[in-house]
């Protein structure tokens, strides 16, 4: 974009068709990742009206704003787009894809055609569940999890919405797919596997992950619309069924899923600490075994969501034992963070500093995920506000300020711009303060007694409330300065070199934004990652 | 949350407090670290990083030591947890029955209630279970909580040790009626509770009135009698109309008789009014017959 | 699709082959959300289970493996005719597969229909009149030999295409991953069935 | 690549294989009629693994494929023993009513 000697990015590039065409047809992993990118924000907005919709309703005891039934299918139709439409494509097939070549020397994914082909199916699955909200009985009301046998009974949409869910879930395998075998076939010549940017290991277990996890939950809704549309029975206790068996078969794939969120997440964090502190990552190997351990393990433990729900005794025991023991390797990836940083020369950019808000809150967050991994506390807290509290946290503080990080670190590789750095700087202060006044309260709120998906409340619960409602302005507003700064600089800001951190990962040898076809020549590697001085 | 309600509440809140300060000592450690490291370390101070590949003592000495943690969180929280699954053997058991949207607690002598009267200092255990989807029976203040299953019983007990009204919840989502599924335990000094346990229900041997039962079982939570709609059709005027429902899949249009009426309690899945959803909880089995035909005239009469 | 493909790559034989197998994963993973329901179930209902498993036909049940296990046979054939560039032959073991697969729709079809005839589908009266067991089994029964059907469906039209490939000679010994995946994924099938016949036939 | 690396499974080998589970089904379909009752379904799990494992190696080429292809498998059986397998320590240990 700058020099006329400079290739031409794959913006410019032409594949055979114009206009829109030649985004929505094109089999470019960048053009593919900025598709998810920008199909996800918008989807992204809107859940994120409907949760500050939901804050209103809840600023005060009584109805505010809304019905019961509008505030059930809100909290509903929010929790679907933010795990579903959000966070779990979010890093892996938005990011994940857009750098995932780059950074292994690659000219594009293994399957380019299943990469564009699974976009689809996101799409296609986005507009069902959108259709899914104006027609037959309206939106679901049934909360995320579709237990059953309320979402056998209710009158509203839940099986379109559940078939939309599940051509989410073929798009979620397709990614998964695309990336494990890139990451085995396409390594660059010398990019051995324990010289790969751990950014590419965290892709990796993710991939594993959604390969094996997701078809459960394939077949879990599917079972539930046949449940809807056949009446089998199978969760019907008066046919012989077990609802029980539904929630194991969805969190046996919903607790592996929130690993799918959080690895990609600190994968990116792994990326950013050494550049920011230029030196070495300390304990690159730990790393990168504790990220397949956290998904190997992740498999074990779907029970402790099911601490209350009248399981065995005994497997409520083993589920909370195994919880304890995919502690360990999150804290190990805690611990090499902060020792990266020892004796490093920090410069506190945006990416860091986003960074460091992320290492703060996912402790934070995952600490509270130990008081509710214990029995006798979990059979306190759960279905509480601690709960939404704890997996705010996760998900916001934790993948969606590392998403942040991301966007910012590899912004002007994406976009070959530079943003500034004072509104970004700015920005993160505010929603990490707005954050904490929003769902801290939260934790109170549940030790209170508070139960989650309540549309009303006991007056006792105002105050909590009320500072809660408060702090999701503060954070909307820590958000639209945030995407204001960036959307800006997509147009009108300065033109960035190829390299502008500093970067030591691949990504950065080829210009910003990158040619079509990623690199001029696959570059050869001859040493590990995160070198900056020779 | 340090005043001792129940026998669980104190066992409940040391395992917490055990966890809760390792958790805030270790993100002490954590985040003064990191803060310390960013300013030291800083750029201006130090511009020439050090490279650190690893080092072995360090790196197994927070494996070892976290899992160490972690072990004992889970140890206690199992010891906890036994205790709350061990009710004594004398527990005075109650039977509750949860659905939309609210609470039925049935004594051994068959008395009934909507509230959870029990006796000061003596040992409690709920048997639970639900007629229609899961709800969760939860009293914050015994910290205490179990899912109420179809088709399945699940326990709990507690040993109330301080008189006073706390709150119950149903915390597992259960449809429009969820956030007002709440009742109360009543705990009240022995000779209290044993007057009204013993005390002949209201209405005596005549039976209860109509609108009582309706009133006691919920219905009102969904039905009104003033002819307005709700989560179900009104009752009121409903005898002698016309209505289009749905059986099976296949529309038709019956007359509300009395059999019809019968139908909708018992087996309310059997023919759904047109325009509503199919979560009426069936009332077989759980009001007696008597009862049934008491609303069924009562509904008649409702013009 | 378009054209920046074609410039992008030369194909990568065990790429794609790998790319299969992981597909074969989520398929195996598919159906073991089935089989952990059968599993409870016919762990909680034992006797019922094999009251009811008697009462198919184990006749067919023996005859569609035996029709599965032989067009695996005729599909591998097919794929070591076509490496040995011997295009006729392949596309002969193809068809015989493709004819193979119907036949055991065929089967399966005369199967559900007699039993549908008999009222014994999901939610009939007839079925739930059964009793608890049963309405396990046949429900399970329906679901699992149903979803394998349809991946049997799945399986022919992709021979079907693969079949116009080979003809059209854009398969043949350099080029023959697809017909090689096509065969692991009716091979996969074949496996699957191999557990479902014991599994609701051979109760014993 | 090494594309022509399982090229020398012959004819035969093919044959042998379908000849074996022929075999096995056959024996399936008796033991079932003998009625060896609970080994009796252990039986037939065990000999429907072989066959499984007779389409997998030779059918499927799984013989002649990388240790990776192998492992990979292995990654997906051993999950799907988990989840089945962890499942059972509540359905099989659950005291309340069914
Ligand atoms: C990104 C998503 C994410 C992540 C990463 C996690 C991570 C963890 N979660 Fe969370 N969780 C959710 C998202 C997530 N969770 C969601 C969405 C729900 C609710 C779903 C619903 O019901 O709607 C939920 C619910 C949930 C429950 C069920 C609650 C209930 O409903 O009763 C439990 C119970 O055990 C739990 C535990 C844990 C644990 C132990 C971890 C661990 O992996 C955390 C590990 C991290 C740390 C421990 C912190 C860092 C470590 C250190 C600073 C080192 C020192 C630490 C030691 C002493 C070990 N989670
Ligand atoms: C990623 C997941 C995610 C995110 C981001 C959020 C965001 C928000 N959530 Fe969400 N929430 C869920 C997932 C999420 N939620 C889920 C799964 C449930 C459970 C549903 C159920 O019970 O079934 C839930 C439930 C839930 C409840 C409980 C409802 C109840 O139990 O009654 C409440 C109540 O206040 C709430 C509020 C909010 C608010 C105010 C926001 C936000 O709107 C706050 C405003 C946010 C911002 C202003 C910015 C956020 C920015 C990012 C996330 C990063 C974007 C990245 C880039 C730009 C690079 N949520
Ligand atoms: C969870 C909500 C709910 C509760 C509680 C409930 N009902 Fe209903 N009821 C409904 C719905 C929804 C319908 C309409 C669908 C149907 O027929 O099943 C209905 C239908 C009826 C009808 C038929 C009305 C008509 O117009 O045809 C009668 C009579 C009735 N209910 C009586 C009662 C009585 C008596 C109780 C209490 C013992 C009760 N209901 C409790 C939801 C409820
Ligand atoms: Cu009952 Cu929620
Ligand atoms: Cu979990």
């Amino acid at each position: 974009m700058t020099g006329a000697q400079r290739e031409m990015s794959f913006y410019e590039s032409g594949n055979g068709h114009t206009g829109i065409l030649s985004w929505v047809l094109s089999t470019d992993h960048k053009r593919i990742g900025l598709l998810y990118l920008f199909s996800m924000f918008s989807f992204f907005f809107v859940a994120v009206i409907l949760g500050l919709l939901m804050r209103l309703e809840l600023i005060a005891p009584g109805p505010s704003i809304m019905t019961a039934e509008s505030y059930n299918a809100m909290f509903t139709v929010h929790g679907v787009i933010m795990i579903f439409l959000f966070i779990i494509p979010g890093i892996p097939a938005g990011l994940g894809n857009f750098m995932l070549p780059l950074q292994i020397g690659a000219r594009d994914m293994a399957f380019p055609r299943i990469n564009l082909m699974s976009w689809w199916f996101y799409m296609t699955g986005a507009i069902v569940i959108i259709v899914s909200l104006f027609t037959g009985g309206g939106p679901p009301d049934t909360g995320w999890t579709f237990y059953v046998p309320y979402s056998i009974r209710t009158g509203t949409n839940v099986t379109l919405a559940v078939f939309g869910v599940f051509l989410l879930g073929i798009s979620s395998t397709l990614t998964g797919l695309n990336l494990v075998t890139t990451i085995h076939r396409l390594r660059a010549p010398g990019l051995k596997w324990f010289r790969m940017p751990l950014f590419v290991w965290s892709l990796y277990a993710t991939g594993w992950v959604q390969i094996l996890a997701t078809p459960v939950l394939g077949i879990t809704l599917l079972l539930l619309m046949m449940e809807r549309l056949f009446g089998f029975g199978f969760f019907d206790p008066a046919r012989g069924g077990d609802p029980l068996l539904f929630e194991h078969l969805f969190w046996i794939y919903s607790h592996p899923a929130v690993y799918i969120m959080i690895l990609p997440a600190m994968g990116i964090v792994t990326e950013i600490i050494p550049v920011f502190a230029r030196r070495t990552i300390f304990g690159y190997k730990a790393i990168a075994f504790s990220s397949l351990s956290i998904a190997s393990v992740g498999y074990l433990v779907w029970g402790h969501h099911m601490f209350t729900s009248g399981m065995s005794d005994i497997s409520r025991v083993i589920f909370s034992f195994l919880t304890f023991i995919v502690a360990v390797p999150s804290g190990i990836k805690v611990f090499n963070w902060i020792a990266s940083m020892y004796k490093g020369s920090i410069k506190l950019s945006s990416p860091l500093l986003f960074t460091v808000s992320f290492i703060f809150l996912f402790s934070l967050g995952g600490l509270t995920g130990l008081i509710i991994g214990a029995l006798a506390t979990n059979i306190f807290v759960h279905g509480t506000y601690f709960i939404v509290a704890h997996f705010h946290y996760m998900m916001f503080g934790g993948t969606a300020f590392a998403f942040f990080a991301g966007i910012h670190y590899w912004f002007p590789k994406i976009f070959g711009k530079m943003y500034r750095e004072k509104p970004a700087i700015t920005s993160c202060i505010v929603l990490f303060a707005g954050f904490n006044v929003l769902y801290f309260p939260m934790f109170i709120l549940g030790l209170e007694g508070m139960p989650r998906r309540y549309y009303d409340y006991l007056p006792r619960f105002h105050t909590g409330h009320l500072i809660s409602t408060v702090g999701s302005w503060i954070l909307a507003a820590g958000l639209m300065i945030m995407f204001y700064n960036l959307i800006r600089s997509i147009f009108i800001g300065e033109v960035a070199g190829s390299n502008p951190w500093g970067g030591s990962t691949l990504e950065w040898t080829t210009s910003s934004p990158p040619p079509h076809e990623n690199f001029t020549e696959i570059p050869v590697v001859t040493e590990g990652p995160y070198r900056f001085r020779k | 949350m340090n005043q001792a309600f129940s026998n669980q509440t104190g066992n409940v809140d040391n395992i917490f407090l055990f966890i809760t300060v390792i958790s805030v000592v270790m993100l002490a450690i954590v985040t003064s670290l990191m803060i310390i490291f960013l300013i030291k370390f800083s750029r201006r101070k130090n511009p020439v990083a050090t490279d650190i590949e690893g080092n072995l003592p360090l790196e197994i000495a927070w494996i070892v030591i976290p899992t160490i943690l972690v072990l004992a969180m889970f140890y206690y929280g199992w010891v906890g947890f036994k205790e709350m699954r061990t009710p004594p053997e004398d527990a005075m058991p109650v039977k509750v029955s949860a659905r939309m949207w609210s609470w039925a607690f049935t004594y051994e002598n068959g008395r009934r209630s909507g509230e959870l009267l029990v006796p000061l200092n003596k040992p409690v255990k709920l048997i639970i279970t639900s007629e229609d989807v899961l709800h969760s029976l939860f009293i914050p203040a015994f910290r205490i909580k179990e899912d109420a299953v179809p088709g399945m019983e699940t326990y709990l007990w507690f040993l109330p040790d301080r008189t006073g009204s706390y709150d119950l919840f149903c915390s597992e989502y259960c449809g429009t009626g969820h956030s007002s599924m709440i009742s109360k335990v009543v705990v009240m000094p022995q000779e209290d509770f044993y007057a009204w346990y013993k005390k002949e229900e209201k209405g005596g041997a005549k039976g209860k009135s109509g609108l009582e039962i309706l009133t006691e079982n919920g219905c009102l939570e969904c039905h009104t009698i003033d002819g307005s709609k709700n989560i179900g059709p009104g009752l009121k005027g409903i005898f002698g109309k016309r209505v289009t429902v749905v059986t099976r899949g296949q529309e038709r249009g019956i007359t509300i008789d009395e059999g019809y009426l019968k139908r909708s309690l018992v087996e309310p899945g059997a023919d759904v009014v047109k325009g509503y959803s199919d979560i009426m909880p069936s009332q077989k089995e759980v009001l007696p017959e008597k009862e049934i035909n008491t609303i069924v005239d009562y509904i008649k009469d409702l013009k | 699709m378009n054209k920046e493909h074609s410039l992008n790559k030369k194909t990568d034989y065990t790429g794609s082959k790998q790319g299969m197998w992981m597909f074969l994963f989520t398929e195996l993973l598919l159906f073991t959300g089935m089989f952990l329901l059968y599993s409870v179930f016919r762990s909680r209902y034992q006797q019922e289970f094999h009251a009811a498993s008697s009462e198919l036909s184990r006749t067919i049940g023996t005859l569609n493996t035996v029709i599965l296990l032989t067009s695996s046979l005729t599909m591998a054939l097919s794929v070591n005719a076509i490496r040995k560039d011997k295009n006729k032959i392949s596309l002969i073991f193809q068809g015989l597969t493709v004819f193979f697969g119907l036949f055991f729709l065929a089967n399966k079809f005369f199967e559900w229909s007699a039993k549908i005839h008999h009222g014994i589908y999901p939610n009939s009266p007839g079925l739930l009149a059964h009793g608890k067991g049963e309405t396990m089994f046949y429900g399970l029964y329906y679901l699992m030999t149903g979803i394998h059907g349809l991946h049997v469906l799945a399986g022919i039209v992709l021979l079907l295409i693969m079949m116009v490939l080979t003809k059209k000679g854009s398969l043949n010994s350099d080029s023959f991953v697809r017909l090689e995946n096509s065969g692991l994924y009716w091979h996969l099938v074949d496996v699957i069935w191999v557990y479902l016949f014991p599994v609701f036939y051979l109760i014993s | 690549m090494n594309i022509n690396n399982n090229n020398n499974i012959g004819y035969k080998t093919y044959l042998a294989v379908w000849c074996c589970l022929m075999i096995l089904t056959a024996a399936t379909v008796m033991a079932a009629g003998m009625g060896f009752g609970r080994y009796g379904s252990l039986a037939s799990v065990l000999i429907a693994s072989a066959k499984a494992g007779l389409i997998l190696l030779f059918f499927m080429h799984l013989k002649y494929e990388t240790f990776v292809f192998k492992l990979m498998l292995l990654a997906a059986i051993l999950t799907m023993a988990v989840i089945i397998g962890l499942t059972f320590f509540d359905v099989g240990f659950r005291d309340g009513g069914r």
